[in-house]
């Protein structure tokens, strides 16, 4: 069984790709999913991720491969946009279906914590009407480092 | 000629996403960049890939058509 | 804040409500979400979940309170099934929408968890034409126990 | 009378997921039971609610129209 991953440059729907992926793998009792959204919190009006053509898309295939290679794991479905976003568009959707629960949950877990820190997508936000390069966070390389 | 390609913020620094260059080693291709560009580029946490693939090694020589890019830290997800 | 809490008699769509949950909480970045289906490994031919009215669904609100009195999270969903399912439909939908992902993520699990093994549902299985009530298993009250 | 609720497998046993028995001591009304249903309702693990409220306590009487409830443990989700 490979990963489902996917570069998107275009908005994708989460909840007709979640019910697919569900679908898919009704074999499995459970599914975890991770939706990273762009934040409508007023703050930021736009939101923007580019990537490295090269690199990017390969980096989450051996990432969904690494992740399948750790857990025991019926699916897994790894989704990026990159592109030009605005609040309230999915940015990330990761799903790990899983005979047992605790398998789906670190699988989709550590999935999210390696796309923070290592995948290559650069981000810029739009707010006040300025654009400014998103720094990466002590806490994401943190997250990475607990599972060793 | 070589391409020099900047992700991320380096694209602002250097006023664009891509810079046509002469091939050369890389050492002088800096050096004949603008300062404050040539500094942001050596940073350590910048790291390089050369045609599409990682490279550790910073003292490369860039042939005719060679395309580097620079991958400063990223921010996903 | 509120939990949305809901002890379901019959089927529901787990990815509209999914889609309506993370439209509802944009302005929090992530939502994780936990969604448990019938298996339909060819074993199990329907499944039954009985509730005791006067306490599953008071059970299951006080859940929800409890957990977001120990995440700060912006959004929290529980859906439990009772009565017949067959292979592939939805048993249980967790959701928790939260500006950090980390929180999320830990408040979906240990939903999940107590959801296992406190919550008021007595669960039959029915396999080679003969139901079969499930006996909780000691991994579920491991889970928990994670939690202290 | 009062009546009894037996939940999950309790039920199996008992042949019905209810019963009416005669209001009065919890201990003379298990005592009226079959015996290995009565038996199966004193295991430890099965709790009681009183009228729809858990009680920890088993020396109850029951009155005219209480409804005691005995529930095995838990399997959801």
């Amino acid at each position: 069984m490979a990963a489902d991953v996917r570069l998107c440059t275009a908005a994708f729907d989460h909840a007709a790709e979640l019910e697919r992926f569900a679908r898919a793998h009704q074999q499995a009792g459970g599914v975890v999913s991770f939706l990273g959204q762009v934040r409508a919190d007023g703050a930021v009006e736009a939101l923007e991720l580019q990537h490295y053509a090269p690199l990017t898309l390969p980096g989450m295939e051996a990432l969904g491969a690494a992740v399948l290679a750790r857990w025991p794991l019926d699916g897994l479905l790894i989704l990026h946009r990159s592109g030009a976003m605005l609040p309230g568009d999915p940015i990330v959707l990761v799903a790990a279906a899983a005979r047992h629960r605790r398998d789906a949950f670190a699988a989709a877990d550590y999935a999210m914590d390696h796309l923070k820190s290592e995948s290559w997508f650069w981000k810029r936000e739009k707010a006040g009407g300025t654009w400014r390069w998103v720094e990466p966070r002590a806490e994401d390389y943190a997250d990475k480092a607990r599972w060793g | 000629m070589a391409r020099l390609l900047f992700l991320g913020k380096l694209a602002d620094l250097a006023g664009g996403a891509e810079r046509e260059v002469a091939a050369g080693p890389l050492d002088q291709v800096l050096a004949a960049l603008e300062p404050d560009l040539a500094l942001a580029l050596l940073d350590e946490r910048v790291r390089t890939a050369l045609n599409g693939e990682l490279v550790g090694e910073r003292a490369l020589v860039l042939g005719e058509d060679d395309e580097l890019a620079f991958l400063p830290p990223v921010s996903g997800g």
